[in-house]
Formats: C-alpha cells, structure tokens, sequence
C-alpha cells in the first residue's frame, strides 16, 4: 500500500481537518462530528439538503457543500456509511424550520443509518424527507433483492435537489424534483485496477494485467463481470448501451452525461471515453445538453471510469444552470 | 444459565478480543463479496464498547447492553452498525429492571433481537446475512429448556458454516448475485464471534 | 500498461476531440491543429494569451482556457512540447490587434518552439511577449544550466495574467504582473509511483514498495532524490520547508497554496497533506489567503502530489479574485 | 564525396530505418534521464520525412533538406524537435542552389549546422546534448580532405558512447546532475543513426 497518510486509522479525521483548513471562509467541521457543513448553516428560510457516505469518493461529498447544492455532508469511515447520531448532528445544524432533506445512496448501510437518524430528528419535531438514489443499472432491481446501487449519479441529484432549495422550493418540491431525477438518471462504471483501504493495508480484489471488471462499485466491491480490457470505444459503446437499455429515450430526448473518473484515471483518458459517448448519442438521435468530465465520485485511487446519464426536460435543465458555489462544482 | 453484569461485560471483552484477533480475516472475508470493511467496522466498535463498559457502573444488565447498543450504533456504521445496535438495544428493553437474567429471560431477549434485525434490516432467514446465524440459535435456544454452552457455540459455528453455500440477497453480496456463493458471510461470521464468547463467559460461570 | 485508449498513437488527437464533443459552447480546436481556443476567440481589445504543453498534464492547459484565463492552449504530443507551427496557429487565431502573451513553462524544448513561434508571430506583425516559469526548487537556478523547472506554479500564472488580460491590461502589464507571479512562485513534488507514456508502453521509471522520488518534474522523468515513504506530516514538512527556503517570506506575510495531485493521487490524501502544511504555516506566522486541492497540474496517473506557495499582494489577491470560466478553474 | 537528391533522400530512409527499428530503444535511454518520449518522437519526425519525400520532386539538394527540416519542426516537437529541424535547416541554407554536393560544400553545410544548433540550445560541447556527436564529426571533417564513409561511422560512434560519462548541464537531463553520469544521451543516439545512416549511403554511392 503507496498513500499519502499518517495513522491510517485517521485518514478520515486528518482529511476534514485539511478540508477545513482549505476552505475556512466557505465550510465549518461541527464540533466533535465528522459533518461539513455551510460556513453559513442553516441558512434562513430554506430546506436543508444533507448527504452523506463513507469516505474514499472525494471530492463527495463535502466537495458538493455550498450555496445552490448541499447545506452538509456527513462523512463516514472510509467507504462505511456514517452511523446515525452523525447525520442527526447535520440535520440538526442545518435545519432552518423549513425541513431537511437527505440524499441518500441505496446501500443498505447507508439507508438504515439514515433511517435512525430520521427517526431521531423527527422526534425532535424535525421534518425530513428524503431520495434514495439507485442509478446504477450494473444491478438488477428487484423487489426481492437490495435493489440497484447508488453511484455517480447522486451528483445530479445534489445538484438539482440543491438548485431547487436555493430557489426556495418547499421540502415536497425538493423531494418531487429529486424523485424526478433518480427516475431519470442511469449510470454502469468499470475498473482497470482495484483500490486499497488505508486501514485495511490490502487492494479489495485482484485484476490481471489485461482484464477489468465491469459494473464496479465504488466501494471497492467486486463488479458483476470481469473481461479482458477492450479498447475506449469498445468500452464506451458497451457502457452506454446498457446505460441506455435501461432508460427509456426517443430520438430528440435530450441528456446531461457525466463521464466520471474513479480516482486515477487521467483525464485523458475520460476525454477519450467521451469522444465515443457523444458520438454513440449523437448518431441515436439523442441531443447532449450537457457533458461533465472528471473525478466526481471516486473510489480512492481506483482506475477506471462511469458513464451517466440524465434525461432531462425544460425543468432539470434550469435547475442544472443555477449557480453553485460548491468547492467541486462551481458554475 | 444466569446472566448478571460482570458476566455481560465479560461477554462483550471476549467477543471485542475475537474480533480484534480476527479483524484481518473479517475484513479479507468482506474484501471478497462486500467492501472490505467488516472487519474495521467491528473492531473500531467493540474496542468502544469494552472502553465504555470499563469506564463506567452499572446497576442493570440492561443498562450495559443500552451502552453496547448505542456505542455500536454511534461507532460502526455500515450496515452492520445498525443492525447489531438493533440486536442489543432489543435485548436492553427485554432485559430492563432486571437484575439477574435467567435463562427464559434470555431467551425472550435473543428472539427479540433478532425480530428487530430482521425488521431494521427487511432480511429474512436463507438471504446470506447475520440472521442466518442469529436465527439458527434462536431455533435452538426454543427447543432447549437450559442453556448448553458447548452447543451454543456449535450451533453458531454450523450456522455461520452453513451461509458458505447461500446465494447472497441481502446486503452488498447481494449484488454478486451467483458469485457470492462459496464464501462466507462476514457478518455471520462476526456474529458467530459474539456467541461463541458467551458461550466461553456461561462455560466459566457454571 | 493498463489504459482505456484506442491506438496509443492517436490519445491526444482523440482526447481533444472528446474535450471539443464536451463542451462545444465554451471552446473549439482550430481546424487542423491541436489547438484548444475560446470559441469567442479572439476576443476583440483584449491581450490573447496562450499556454502549451506536452499532453498529461490534464486539467492543464486546455482546462484553462476560458473567459478570465487563457484564450488558446496548444496541445502537444503526451510529455512532448508542440510544434511552432501549431503555437503559431494558436497565436494568429487569439490576436485582436493587442498582442499575444505566451506562458511557457522552462524546458529546453518548450522555450526553443515557443521562441520559433514567436519569430514567425514577429515576422507577421503580431506583438508577442512571453513569460517562463520556473517555480520548481527541487532543480538548481543556475545560469549555467537548463534553470529550474516549471510545474504547477504555472496555474496561477494562467489565472492571473488571465485575469489582468480580462481587465484590459496591456501586454506590458500583462507580461509584468506574470512576471511578478514567477518572482513569487515556487514549488516542489514528489511521486508514489511513475507514470506511463500511451506509446511508450511501460513506465518511465519503478519505484520500490517503500520508496518514493523527490522532486519528481511532471513528465515522468526522475526526480532528484529516493527515499523510503514517510509520513504525510514528514512529506509536507518536507515540502513546505524546501518550498520556504526558496523564498523570502516574513512573518504577516500572505501566500496562496496549492496542493496539486499529480493524477492518481486521492482527495483524501492531498487534503491530509493541506492539513500539515496549513499548520507549518501559521506556526511560522504566514497567513494563509486562499487554498487550491486538487488535480491542476497532472502526470498521467502518476501518485504523488506537489505543493505551491505564491506570496500574494493586494495587486495579485485581487486578481486571483476575477471571474474565471476556464473549465478546470471556475470561480 | 558527392551528394545528389537522391542521396539525401536514402540517407533520410535509412536514418528512418534506424530510427523505426530502435524506436523502444531511444525511448528507454529518454526514459533513464529524460522523459521517455525521444523515440517516439523521432519515429513520428522521420516517418513524416520520408512520406514527405516520396511525395515529393525536387530540383535541388536545398529543397530536400528544406522539407526535412519543416517537417522535423512540425512534427517532432520537444527539444529534438527544433534542434533537428535547425540544423537541416542550416544544410539547406548553406546548400541553396546546388545541384551536386562535394566535400568542401558540405563540410561547411554541417559547420552552419551545428553552430545553428549550439545557437538554438544555447549549449556547448560536453553538455551531454547531441552536439556531442556532431561537434566531433564537424572537427573529423574539418581534419579531412575526403570524406571518410567508415571513419564518419566510427567518429560519430566514438562520439556518441562518450557521452555515457558526461554529467547532463543542458536539456532535461540535466536536473539529475550526478545521476545523469554513466548513462548514453538519447539525442546523440539518435544523432549517430543520422551519420552511421549517412556513412552507408556514402558507401554504396563510393
Ligand atoms: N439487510 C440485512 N439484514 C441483515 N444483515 C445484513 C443486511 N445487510 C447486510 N447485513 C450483514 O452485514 C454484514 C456487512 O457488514 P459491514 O461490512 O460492516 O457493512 P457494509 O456492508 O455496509 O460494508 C453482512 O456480512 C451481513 O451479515
Ligand atoms: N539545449 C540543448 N542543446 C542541444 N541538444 C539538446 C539540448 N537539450 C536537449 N538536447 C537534446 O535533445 C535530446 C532530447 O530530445 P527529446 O527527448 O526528443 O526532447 P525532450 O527533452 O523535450 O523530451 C537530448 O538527448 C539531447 O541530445
Ligand atoms: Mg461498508
Ligand atoms: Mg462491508
Ligand atoms: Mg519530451
Ligand atoms: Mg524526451
């Protein structure tokens, strides 16, 4: 294991110290939690937008903190969802009277955590609402099982959740547009090289020189396919078409896409990605209203890349222009 | 059997000394069909707790384990935070005024926490998760009328054994689908840890 | 070699055509070049200002270029400086009339094609003033070498030359407050783990499991010492100390920072290094102004990180302040 | 010694063989003390040339080695880039208007060359940069009254594995200082493939 770290038992402390340390005018560290949250929290008159996760997918989620996206993150231990009396902590700190809503991935960690701490706040008198988003298209959803996982894709629920608040919507407002993404987002990633947990010393899982693993998580879990590598446009084809598959989008329909890098994929190589991406689209039919490219949601230093996309209509695209003066998504 | 609070505390230092022993295996176990965390999850958690319960007095057993439950619940996250600060704030409220816990009290106390699991978690038996420990040695402790250390223990290492062949559905396995077969699930093996340290703490106090 | 490419041979052309398919209202690529200009360009009573580089380097340069930053970058083979001829496209397409300004980073092969590009420039009547910079201390200034290199520190270059051209500064006040930005600049980096050329194929250099290079430049090449891993505290002790006694900084005085990942480097990571070196700061009595984390100045996907000071100034804060909508650098 | 065009232009095809064919080896000396990319680089250059000049009819040597030059310049980039692109263009300047090249016209052509290159890189001899290589052939030529085509070969090649123990002070190189001693200077690599490719056509011309 090659990192960057002091006590790897730590690494999450000491990278919200720095994080704070970086950015004193914009966020504040609740004391003795592990939230980030608004330097101005709660901020008046409007619905507080919290998410959370377990760390290692930074810049999420304390990245997405600021005017026009969340109003706090709560970070977990490294890819473990925070436990219940921390996300309290956020809703409590950013609770302006106008409720809290929670953006919450579906990992079965994350959505009981999540649960509780609802439970306590609204047994303080705090209304919350919340999303689960699950566009990852990798895993099937079934009643029966877990359902699919919630990737890359949250960043546009953060965005356009955030837009909404910022613009004064109501808790039900918030939430109906938020539902209105989750329904319309769609995203699949894959692996060239696993990654290591600080504190667990050791990569997650093994790939040979010339495979990767398709329909990867970002918690370093093992995809739903392992195959030898192919090239970018083999691999961009293959990734947008079961994104596509599953949505559900005539000619004309028009899309925001975000190609996002897992941690150490170079640039390039996502630019290369999406050259094939726009193209695949373009030639369907399908308009790209807007392309975002880079490290959104990332796995530690894992290689490797996720295709999203989001259908949107007149609304979500209004919502994507609002301002943001999130640290990972200024606009 | 009875349980009183030194026992409880006692129940909880060895199943914090098996986890820390075991924290590698627990982790390399979720490395293969989940996140590669379990491991951390429960040693950060129950190095809390045995810090807790030394650190403090207690005039119930339920008192302790309400601190088991919230130190869990406060320490571990993922999903096995919840689900096992489920388990022992079940059995704190089925255990509340008591002083000294007989063996039908205990009873009651497991089947409740393992009903709170099965709801805080919506699993059921068969689905490749900590329940197909925990309700194995609820099923047993109904057919006994005293406790049986030994088989206590046995009984928690065939289940634990037993979810090497299940197809996960539940929890992040679950997304394996066909390959989490063949492996063990780190939350009943942990589990399996927990049992297996009462059974050592009964053993000693009969 | 593990990379989602197509032909190894064709990674920048691709890259820049998925960049253009990306973000088609913000920028074009001159026809036939591998030249990133402002789709406006040029910009009509306004320096044009160009940067260049090898490729690699992503977010830079291309990512700069924007409204308040660069109005063309041109893009060279992968660690290779381009051509003149393409720097020359670069400079006829961003000229209004106010003259071109050009920030060349020190290699000798950058300054030798800059310095064509610029004789044919002069020899169409197009005013041309340049700027190198040399913010690596891990190299020795020396008149009778090569001279220090130029590495991260060139982002603020970008930004606040931009940022006076935005203002409608003249060339001359363009070249020198990026004159004054290179007299108070300086940085060093340090690598995990090399990085690997598309066409070359195999890595420019190993690194043992216990070791890491100091002073590492951005192109692969080796630094100028290996040593055994340390600490994050130890490294950005290290750093920041190597950074400082490059520099003339009294107590009171304020400096910008910037802890640049070199590609596969975590958030995370580069976050714990902020947190050291935030502190060594204050405790030497230095205020920190502003905070940049993140990956601005890339090596592939090289692990590693490097850390920037610049003293700032009222002129220079207040520049850093300007608008900006390069892609890489929004504000 | 006589040079016509299509001399010139076999001595470009056969640099280009030699460069194609040590592509990976040019690149990892660049990688030993550079940035890797010298192979790639001059493979990209030459390639360009000889399509350039198959495509290509020309009246005088001049025009050919002004088509080098401009494609080495277009093409190549990085440091070898301009100091190649320079030092044909040089040769072509110094040749203009000839139909046949002799000795004492091209000796002078290589003279302007190099000094145009030593001008470009603002760099000397004993700097570990081509100049390296062509400094001592221009001295071997000076020395001469014909052209030697085995003894260009040896000089160059003499010349170029003395760069092996120069310490770097030009060209990236040189920020490894010290460690930059002991190993070969892939631009006096490359630089000997142009007159070891020179020295052959001269051979079969002889
Ligand atoms: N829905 C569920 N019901 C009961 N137990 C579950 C459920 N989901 C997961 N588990 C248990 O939790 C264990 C994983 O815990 P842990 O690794 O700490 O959390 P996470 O999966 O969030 O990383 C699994 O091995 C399984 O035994
Ligand atoms: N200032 C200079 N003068 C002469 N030759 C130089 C100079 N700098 C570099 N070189 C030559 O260029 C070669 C490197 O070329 P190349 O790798 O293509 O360019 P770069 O160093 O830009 O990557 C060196 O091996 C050396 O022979
Ligand atoms: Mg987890
Ligand atoms: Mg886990
Ligand atoms: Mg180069
Ligand atoms: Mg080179």
């Amino acid at each position: 294991m090659k990192k960057i770290v002091n006590d790897p038992e730590l690494v999450v402390e000491e990278m919200l110290q720095g994080f704070v340390a970086a950015h004193p005018n914009d966020v504040k560290q609740l004391p003795n939690t592990t939230v980030i949250a608004r330097k101005d929290a709660p901020v008046s008159n409007k619905v507080g937008l919290v998410s959370d996760g377990g760390s290692g997918h930074e810049p999420a989620h304390a990245g997405y903190v600021g005017e026009g996206m969340l109003d706090a993150a709560v970070a977990g231990e490294v890819f473990t969802s925070p436990t219940p009396d921390q996300v309290f902590e956020a809703i409590k700190a950013v609770d302006s009277g106008q409720g809290v809503f929670l953006v919450i991935k579906n990992y079965t960690g994350d959505v009981m955590n999540f649960e509780m701490a609802k439970e306590m706040a609204e047994a303080e008198g705090i209304r919350v609402q919340q999303v689960v988003v699950n566009d990852d298209v990798a895993v099937e959803d079934s009643s029966f099982t877990t359902g699919r996982r919630g990737i890359a894709g949250t960043v546009f629920v953060h965005k356009i959740a955030g837009a909404k608040a910022a613009q004064g919507g109501s808790l039900e407002e918030v939430k109906a547009v938020a539902d209105k993404v989750v329904a319309n987002v769609r995203s699949i990633g894959m692996a060239l090289t696993p990654c290591t947990v600080p504190a667990a010393g050791k990569p997650s899982f093994v790939l040979e020189d010339k495979e990767m693993e398709l329909g990867i998580g970002i918690h370093g879990e093992p995809g739903i396919e392992r195959k030898a590598i192919t090239t970018a446009d083999q691999l961009a084809t293959e990734l947008t078409q079961k994104v596509l598959d599953d949505m559900n989008l005539s000619s004309g329909d028009e899309v925001a896409v975000m190609i996002n890098g897992l941690g150490a994929t170079p640039e390039m190589e996502l630019y290369i990605v999406n050259r094939k991406v726009s193209e695949i689209l373009s030639d369907k039919g399908f308009k790209v209203y807007e392309t975002f490219v880079g490290n959104y949601m990332t796995s530690l230093e894992m290689a490797g890349c996720s295709v999203t996309l989001l259908k949107v209509d007149q609304e979500l695209k209004d919502l994507l222009e609002v301002q943001s003066k999130a640290l990972a998504f200024r606009r | 059997m009875e349980l009183q609070i030194k026992q409880v505390i006692s129940w909880m230092e060895k199943t914090n000394e098996k986890i820390q022993s075991n924290k590698e295996y627990l982790t390399s176990l979720d490395q293969a069909i989940g996140d590669g965390d379990h491991g951390l999850n429960m040693a950060r958690g129950f190095q809390e707790v045995v810090n807790k319960l030394s650190s403090s007095n207690y005039t119930y057993v339920s008192d302790v384990l309400k601190d088991v439950s919230m130190t869990l619940l406060s320490k571990v996250g993922g999903a096995s935070g919840p689900l096992y600060g489920t388990a022992f704030l079940k059995m704190s409220t089925a255990l509340k005024g008591i002083e000294t816990v007989d063996y039908p009290q205990f009873k009651k106390a497991v089947v409740e926490a393992v009903n709170g699991v099965k709801e805080r978690g919506k699993a059921n038996k068969g689905e490749k998760t900590m329940i197909d420990v925990w309700e194995p040695i609820v099923d047993f402790l109904q057919k006994q009328d005293n406790l049986e250390a030994k088989e206590l223990e046995s009984t928690a290492e065939k289940a634990m054994e037993a979810t090497q062949d299940l197809k996960a559905t539940k929890g992040r396995a679950a997304y394996l689908k066909e390959r989490s077969i063949g492996h063990l699930d780190p939350g009943s093996v942990s589990s399996y840890y927990i049992f297996a340290a009462l059974s050592e703490v009964l053993e000693e106090g009969a």
